[in-house]
């Protein structure tokens, strides 16, 4: 077989992740193609989470005693790291989460809780697309059940493009958010933000970025972006599960309400009333995800140390190569884009008329592990007009 | 897991399309999308037919074809029976060698043992399985089952 | 020094945290005791989480290959785990939260989005006490202001005990939810769940006990509390952070909304509308806290394999030697009952006029880690006629 | 950290007690509960008065005591660089070691400098440094300041 075209080191790669050494099924050695769903660890973040549970493990914020420092040193370092990772203006941007799901909730619960000018109720609209992952749908379904806000959506292409030629139609000054994701986790696509942000601004609308499938592939940089939220998750960009981050402008989250109550967020607390802490701990009832973070952090210092720059374009280098191949197979279809422009490393097909499921199965049988998705609901117009109902998804990380 | 006998139901479907029944189900499997909707029509206390119509992998096709060909025509009591070991089967773990007294019972359906290895998979093995017995007691008048979409 | 009098081989348990090992502060040898604001990790769990890191790790319930059955299995197995050590009617009933802090706010969310009889809105009236962690007081402030239920609670006696003289008065029919500490954080006074219980009942109110601080120390029987929901968290007792626990009654998870919206808690989706899955995912967006619950799952074994029974004894001895001995020292005031009768083991204390700040960094010089609390509010009777304003907190866990 | 002058300042403190000024702020270490009322009184440039009230532990009083000697007779301008000497070395966990330069700028406040080394007492020794800035601010009309209850 030909080495694929990349520009990193793949096999030193490899050797940082432990389970890629797993056998599977009678001596097929383990291929892991599902980041899509959820990445692999490398050793440099095993160790730094190990470090810390069994050496430095404390609640934060509040003892007064060595490992408390310890621990608080480590979790706001994490933030810290973070915080550069995204090229945030301010460390206080930087809220931690249980995963993007929270983050996405989170945003949604403020906005319905919040005074004007933010406030979303029964007079107002909220603006997703099509291509949404279920995390960023549901949040914003109970918002509008809840508030009466209208629900809009932005449909899609037969190329799986978001269809953007009704713009202004759909957002209008009656948006007070446009939630959308920055790459597609089922078809790949990377979403025009610009266009869309520039119309959400001109409308007088908030805009958050459900950047899960990106932090890990490709520079993030929340200012280039012009958003006020970005959502993204831990456990896929080789951190441990139960960390989420959102990003938020820092006027924003002075402005919004809480969502979670609880010790450390607040300030004062009364039977009666509470005053709430500045952010990020306004948004962080304790006890935050100590562990996770400092996870997180030794996975940024990983990417970082690998170069996300180098990322994307080994990425890119292997997609364009992948989507080649692909269809050089016979019966094999690609639910989505078709060339590596504008697109990321995960990759959807059909193979004829078998069943995914049992692609998936067979793909398995061979030590290789690649999730599927039924597509029904967003429909899918590549999908819609087809006998199709689900596709294979498989994602190639850096590592993979 | 994908044995000849699993094969050959997926692909020649034994009773498929919706026909007349006395109690009609719509079964989804929520973790991967396979659908059934299903129709069971009975003589007293034999099971006259059951018809259905669905779609998803060659387990969870295979697999309601192969309760077609096993139930109909069977007593309810029998075909419970059946239903029960099949089940039995299913959430063996792999654990289960079926022995000749559950073939015999089981007939084709032994071949879903390979299955039963496969947590993820058993839910569409079990599809049809439960639509048929919800759809057994809606017919029996014993409520109207869980429907699930 | 004369041994603590305890029924546990303390010397074996010790050697099960790595943590213990530490020497801080020129040569002292770490002696830990903040077990009320986060239990210290044994090598049991540390290795299970670990090997489901490094070897396991996969997204649950919708892979079709090896490590996603492996971990599915991993963590629905750690649910299974966790009914039985809380004697849980089903394991269906078992909720996977990030902490209790979310557990906490989860319930109150859901009562008010809930339809009648559950919902809190503003003819109805919720009831906590004087005694709760900020986490069980701010969620119901957000709560009351939210829906303008109107919030009461249970004041104290001088011993620090609930007073419950007015129990009538304070829960009545208008009495949608109550909810209470089952163990202070701060008193370490255990509250006579029964009679609470049963007024509650009574006035046809829902109860919701935070078993945060019982969980770890003593057997935690969900049917014999008789409660509608119990809270918990993993980081107090063994367990990793970002991994809490809600427990609920069937009946009442299958009626009451959703809180957070995200793949995985739902059935069907369309952009239109979605259904729900059946508890427990129904409140578990993806992606849950795996790794977490496989930590959980083996720090329940460990303890469960120490004997829950056995730490509850053994703890109530040395509590009964602590609180003696305390009283001995010149100037030491235990705020909180003064003798192991209905109490764990956390004994806040104030020394002299001596601010516990100040205590807790003597201490800390020593080695000894403590953790130190303002106490103006919830304003506790003992503080509110002195001078004292905060007190230091120490809690032995049976690894003390 | 207990160094000798920080005990004496928190068992003797200077000018402690709220007298008359022209700008009062609350200030709160929310994350330990320690508490100050303090009140700048200026006489054109010159800090004519500080006076305060507060509660918490030895560190947070001392420090106001401290800050009241230092403070009270200087110059706007020079209490100003005092503050900002002061400001660098708890932030410099425990790096610092103060040099003539500095100690002549801070006098007693170079006690304060092991406290450095411990994040979680850095805030209870600035509170009342915070306050005296927002205190200043407020008396000179630039806004309000930061009011933490
Ligand atoms: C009684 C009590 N309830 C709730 C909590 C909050 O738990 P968590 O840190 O898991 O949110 C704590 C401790 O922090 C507690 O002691
Ligand atoms: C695009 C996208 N958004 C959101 C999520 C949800 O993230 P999490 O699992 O952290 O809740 C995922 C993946 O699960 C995703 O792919």
């Amino acid at each position: 077989m030909t080495p694929l075209p990349g520009l990193l080191d793949t096999e030193a790669i490899r050797k940082d992740f432990p389970v890629l050494d797993r056998v599977v099924h009678d001596c097929k050695r383990l291929v892991y193609l599902d980041n899509a769903a959820t990445s692999q660890k490398p050793r440099q973040m095993l160790d730094a989470l190990n470090a810390y549970c069994e050496r430095h493990n404390s609640n934060v914020h509040r003892g007064v005693h060595v490992l408390a420092e310890e621990a608080t040193a480590l979790y706001e370092g994490a933030r810290d790291k973070v915080a550069a990772f995204i090229n945030a203006p301010s460390r206080d941007e930087v809220i931690f989460t249980k995963n993007a799901s929270e983050s996405l909730n989170l945003v949604a619960n403020m906005l319905g809780w919040a005074d004007e000018p933010y406030r979303v109720d029964h007079e107002t609209e909220i603006v997703i697309t099509e291509i949404e992952h279920h995390s960023n749908i549901v949040p914003w379904q109970l918002l509008s059940q809840r508030t009466g806000a209208k629900l809009k959506w932005f449909g899609l292409t037969d190329e799986g493009r978001l269809d953007l030629s009704n713009l202004e139609e759909i957002i209008t000054p009656k948006t007070k958010i446009v939630s959308f994701v920055l790459v597609s986790n089922i078809l790949g696509t990377v979403n025009p933000v610009e266009a869309i942000v520039r119309r959400a601004q001109e409308a007088g609308a908030l805009v958050l970025i459900d950047a899960s499938q990106a932090a890990p592939h490709m520079v993030l940089d929340v200012q280039a972006l012009q958003a006020d939220f970005v959502a993204f998750t831990g456990h896929k960009m080789c951190a441990p599960t139960s960390i989420g981050l959102l990003w938020g402008r820092q006027e924003l989250l002075e402005d919004l309400p809480p969502f979670l109550g609880g010790g450390e967020m607040i300030e004062t607390v009364s039977m009666h009333s509470s005053t709430y802490a500045p952010a990020p701990h306004k948004f962080e009832a304790v006890t935050p995800p100590i562990a996770q973070a400092v996870g997180l952090g030794a996975a940024v210092d990983y990417l970082s140390a690998i170069g996300m720059e180098r990322i994307e374009a080994h990425e890119h280098a292997i997609t364009e190569y992948a989507v080649r191949r692909f269809q050089e197979v016979p019966d094999l279809r690609i639910i989505g884009p078709t060339t590596a422009e504008d697109r990321g490393a995960a990759i959807s097909f059909t193979l004829g008329d078998i069943h995914p499921h049992d692609v998936g199965q067979v793909l398995d049988g061979q030590g290789i592990a690649v999730r599927w998705t039924p597509l029904r609901a967003p429909s899918l117009p590549a999908v819609r007009n087809s006998s199709d109902h689900a596709s294979v998804v498989l994602s190639v990380l850096h590592a993979g | 897991m994908y044995q000849d006998v699993i094969l050959d139901h997926y692909k020649h479907p034994h009773g498929r399309g919706l026909r007349d029944g006395d109690a009609e189900v719509h079964h989804v499997n929520p973790t991967c999308g396979d659908e059934i909707t299903l129709r069971v029509r009975l003589d007293a206390d034999t099971i006259a037919d059951v018809s259905y119509e669905g779609q998803g992998c060659s387990i969870s096709q295979a697999s309601a074809s192969v309760l077609n060909e096993l139930l109909v025509g069977k007593e309810l009591t029998e075909a419970s029976k059946v239903q029960e070991t099949f089940l039995e089967l299913m959430q063996s773990k792999g654990k289960i060698e079926p022995d000749d007294a559950m073939e015999e019972i089981l007939e084709d359906a032994v071949a879903f043992a390979g299955v039963s290895k496969y947590p993820a998979r058993v839910k569409c093995a079990l599809l049809s399985w439960m639509a048929w017995k919800d759809a057994t007691a809606q017919a029996l008048g014993e409520g109207t089952g869980r429907k699930t979409a």
